[in-house]
């Protein structure tokens, strides 16, 4: 028990832990969940805006949807070297996704239906995304916390050029991509709030998570402060939330907002989302199309490090 | 917006144009692998090699715009053209194909390029030469990236030999449209805006050759087929392959993006 | 001409539309196939499939356009629309896929069909009532012609088999938007123009369940999964599927053909 | 040599010679290469034309091409059916296409770029086709001149239906449409030309297929009828051809016309064409494709039989 005590002393004076520390079996494996679910997300958080990157209208914006879709790949390289550090292999990750057996966020099953969509996913999602994600740049493991910060900033970037995208449109734009916009904001809006997760009540691995400061801001406490923020940047946009209760509170300092429809949410997570099966179906294709590339690279390797104990 | 533009004839843009097409419809090809490449790492090879063909591309179409002399900037040449009216080489709009087939065409495409922008390093046209001061060194690490993986694939195992020879079958024919000169080239070559493409053959048909030696792969004999893309007579994946690009162009005239 | 068309919301225009544009886009699928089937005999059935859905798209959208008000023809309907006014069921934009998916799809469309125009053909509008006179006809004969590939393909070879059972898989669940109904259904119903779609879910089922037992096959249990084309929200795969079909319209404004 | 006197006898009298008559060996050989070949071309030139059906502009046009292609694989069931009447299966005939052992007309080597190229295949090519077909319909073997009656009649429809779409862009079009149909004829003139193969006094085939009555009148012959056709139908079209050198010859009372450029042809023959490759791996990948269809149609039919004899 002295080890536990010495690793939660170092949690409860904010030291990093690193790889090569003790951990306790259960926060390992947290974090390993949590990580690997992380890069997963980045790498089937690729599908939904890289079928847009044929048809992107201008080459500044192909541009900078293949930078971005390809920092989105960076992300899933450095969470799964993170993951690594634990102890489980990128492979075996890869398993657990392929399987299904492990998760990505959620958001990601819905389909991309018009070029207003990539926008809306910059300016939604990745706010969203950087609101849970900015306080995990403080999180207790080390490589995890400096693997974010390096994230945290590109999403950053990523979300102001899908504002800037969505605002060309609304400001100089015809009617039609207007209407384009605001179509994407009434589908993307909800699933956006969506992304923190069920209310702090339901939600089984909060607490825990809080006191090994893996998590560091509750469930809904960042929901709140997401929706404060998009409701003003909506207003910048000209585009109207597809919430008929969405009402600055002037006691609470906050906006209220209306009722989440959370039997979506789970149906989506239980696989019945618009685009789960294609989603998931499109990695392991990639995957099981690319086995014959990955042996080839490995049967080589394997000849040139014989070659090379042969020369010696 | 949305009815085609109609560019000049003038050597010069056309010259310009060849190059620019080339590099877009390439990256358009290999932005298809983004997110089911088969390797992570190759995900973001990929993306990182369309980037810098797409940054080549505006450079030299918003160049080709200025020369050409109607005010067309590097969107307008790239999503309002008819197809007849691209002058892409047709190997670089052939399907994306297995990754054979891409790691093959891009062997062929960067080491052409690497050889071009290094002449073009030094074209009389100032613009131009400083585009190719860059472009070079996006070339140079494509063609290593892409020679590393055919011999990688070549060596490998039974099945990723097998593909590569097919995807040599299926590419190399396409290569002697690289090096057909014809009125355009003269002009550029006369004009001192860049080489003749056939006198870039002979170093390019060493460094192939050199590539296929170390995959121990056999260079296929000549054949008589001629691919007359750059003149604007593609293949019948173009028309596929526009339709698809120039879309949201095309479905909101007046669009601002 | 090439800028995106806007229709009626009006129930009746509606429900016509989700007619004509799930028997175009299913024909647009079905001709993919032409040169390219697995013995020439299918190449002519499944063409002469795709032409029956074209000519009942065209009746269909030809009158939509007339209830309409605003004076589209059936091409303006047909391809100056965006995607989210496009009002199929997503069953028919997916993929092509393999035979095994053609055929079960068209198994599932044809057998939908019979049931709806079987209905429609006493309609009150007197016209839809015309059109689905032919119609179901037309239908019947997709039907047999799909049940019979099904039930070979489902006791053919293991490797037969095996694809018709992936296919299910892909399809199946695509199966209940057909039948969720809403307040277009409620119109159609309430007016006479044809039945709430879900009403003809219960025949559906007993003709699909006979014919899956034909071949051994089991019908999935129901999920939760609930695809909305029809509603205009689509699939990924209809952005590229539109493109195609729309860039000459698009890319030639004011053209006459 | 009683049998070949009569035989020759029945063809010098204008007879049909039926399937079931004895025949030469020679003149069975030569009728199962070209009326193959004939099959082989109606199914190798659904795939130019099939290249726009999902891109026709509109309804009417998709119809009509639907039922063009619909028709030519009519036309290849036919031919093959009549070959097949020689004693060579229709499975023979396929696999000496895809290994390319057989020929199919050269024509279809050249790729449909701009929707305006299926009105030109229509009105140059099917007219060429015509011209060539027609009298088959009068050739000495039986099944294939009746074949051959049904096919030269929707031919002529075909080359009706083209004629008319072209007419349609050149009178009610924009100039963009007109610009592409003259495009396309550019494209498809010289290469209709070159249908009726090469000149008479280079066609080694010609004289025996003449004797015999599979062919009726010379290649040349042919040409000559479909330049001085087409020179008129392209006046009524408004487009030019693109042959300088054509002009009316008062004493011939016929269209002299340009130098026809054989290497390019002998280069098409040879497999150098814009799409040979293409076209026959088109082929070869649907028949492989199919092939699991095929087998699992024939293991159908096989326990069908299988139980129908148990039952009886």
């Amino acid at each position: 028990m002295i080890l536990e005590d010495r690793f939660e002393a170092r949690i409860g004076e904010g030291d990093f832990i690193e790889a090569k520390d003790w951990m306790p079996d259960h926060y390992r494996k947290t974090l390993v969940r949590q990580i690997s679910q992380h890069a997963h997300s980045e790498i089937v958080g690729m599908l939904p805006e890289g079928n847009w990157l044929t048809r992107a209208p201008t080459l500044k914006r192909k541009t900078i949807l293949l930078a971005k879709v390809q920092d989105e790949a960076g992300h899933g390289l450095y969470l799964y070297s993170a993951a690594e550090t634990l102890g489980t292999s990128r492979d075996q990750m890869l398993e657990a996704l392929h399987s299904g057996k492990a998760k990505y966020s959620s958001i990601f099953n819905y389909p991309t239906l018009t070029w207003a969509d990539v926008g809306a996913i910059g300016w939604l999602v990745d706010g969203a995304a950087i609101m849970n994600q900015v306080p995990i740049c403080r999180c207790s493991y080390g490589p995890y916390a400096r693997a974010m910060i390096r994230i945290c900033r590109e999403e950053s970037f990523h979300q102001r050029q899908g504002f800037e995208s969505l605002l060309t449109m609304m400001q100089k734009g015809t009617q039609a991509q207007k209407d384009m916009v605001q179509d994407a904001v009434n589908r993307w809006w909800w699933p956006s709030i969506m992304m923190f997760g069920p209310p702090d009540d339901q939600s089984p691995n909060t607490a825990q998570s809080m006191r090994w400061g893996i998590k560091r801001v509750s469930n809904d406490e960042l929901r709140q402060k997401f929706v404060d923020a998009a409701v003003e940047q909506a207003k910048v946009l000209g585009v109207i939330p597809p919430d008929p209760d969405l009402k600055w509170n002037e006691d609470r300092q906050h906006y209220d907002f209306g009722t989440i429809d959370w039997a979506e949410f789970f149906q989506v997570i239980a696989g019945n989302g618009p685009c789960n099966r294609e989603r998931l179906a499109a990695r392991v294709d990639a995957w099981d199309d690319g086995a014959w590339v990955r042996e080839a690279a490995l049967a080589h390797a394997r000849k040139q490090e014989q070659a090379h104990k042969e020369a010696a | 917006m949305q009815a085609s533009i109609q560019v000049s004839q003038a050597p010069a843009v056309q010259y310009l144009l060849r190059i620019g097409d080339t590099a877009l419809i390439l990256a358009q090809r290999l932005a298809e692998w983004s997110g089911h490449a088969p390797v992570l790492e190759e995900d973001i090879a990929l993306s990182n090699m369309a980037l810098d063909l797409v940054g080549q591309a505006r450079a030299v179409l918003t160049h080709a715009g200025q020369l050409e002399g109607s005010g067309y900037d590097e969107d307008q040449l790239a999503f309002l053209r008819d197809e007849r009216d691209y002058r892409n080489v047709t190997l670089v709009e052939l399907p994306r194909g297995d990754f054979a087939v891409t790691v093959l065409r891009n062997a062929m495409v960067a080491t052409f390029f690497k050889l071009l922008w290094t002449q073009l390093a030094t074209s009389s046209d100032a613009e131009l030469a400083g585009i190719a001061g860059k472009a070079v060194k996006e070339a140079r690490y494509h063609q290593q990236h892409a020679a590393d993986w055919l011999v990688r694939l070549a060596d490998g195992t039974d099945e990723s030999r097998r593909r590569v020879e097919k995807a040599v079958m299926q590419l190399w024919h396409y290569n002697t449209e690289l090096f057909a000169d014809d009125a355009v080239d003269e002009h550029a070559h006369a004009t001192g805006l860049g080489p003749r493409w056939g006198d870039l053959k002979e170093a390019w048909t060493a460094e192939m050759t050199e590539l296929f030696a170390a995959g121990g792969l056999t260079v296929p004999a000549e054949v008589a087929f001629l691919a007359t893309g750059k003149r604007g007579t593609h293949s019948e994946h173009m028309g596929f392959l526009l339709a698809e690009m120039q879309h949201l162009q095309r479905a909101f005239p007046g669009g601002v993006w």
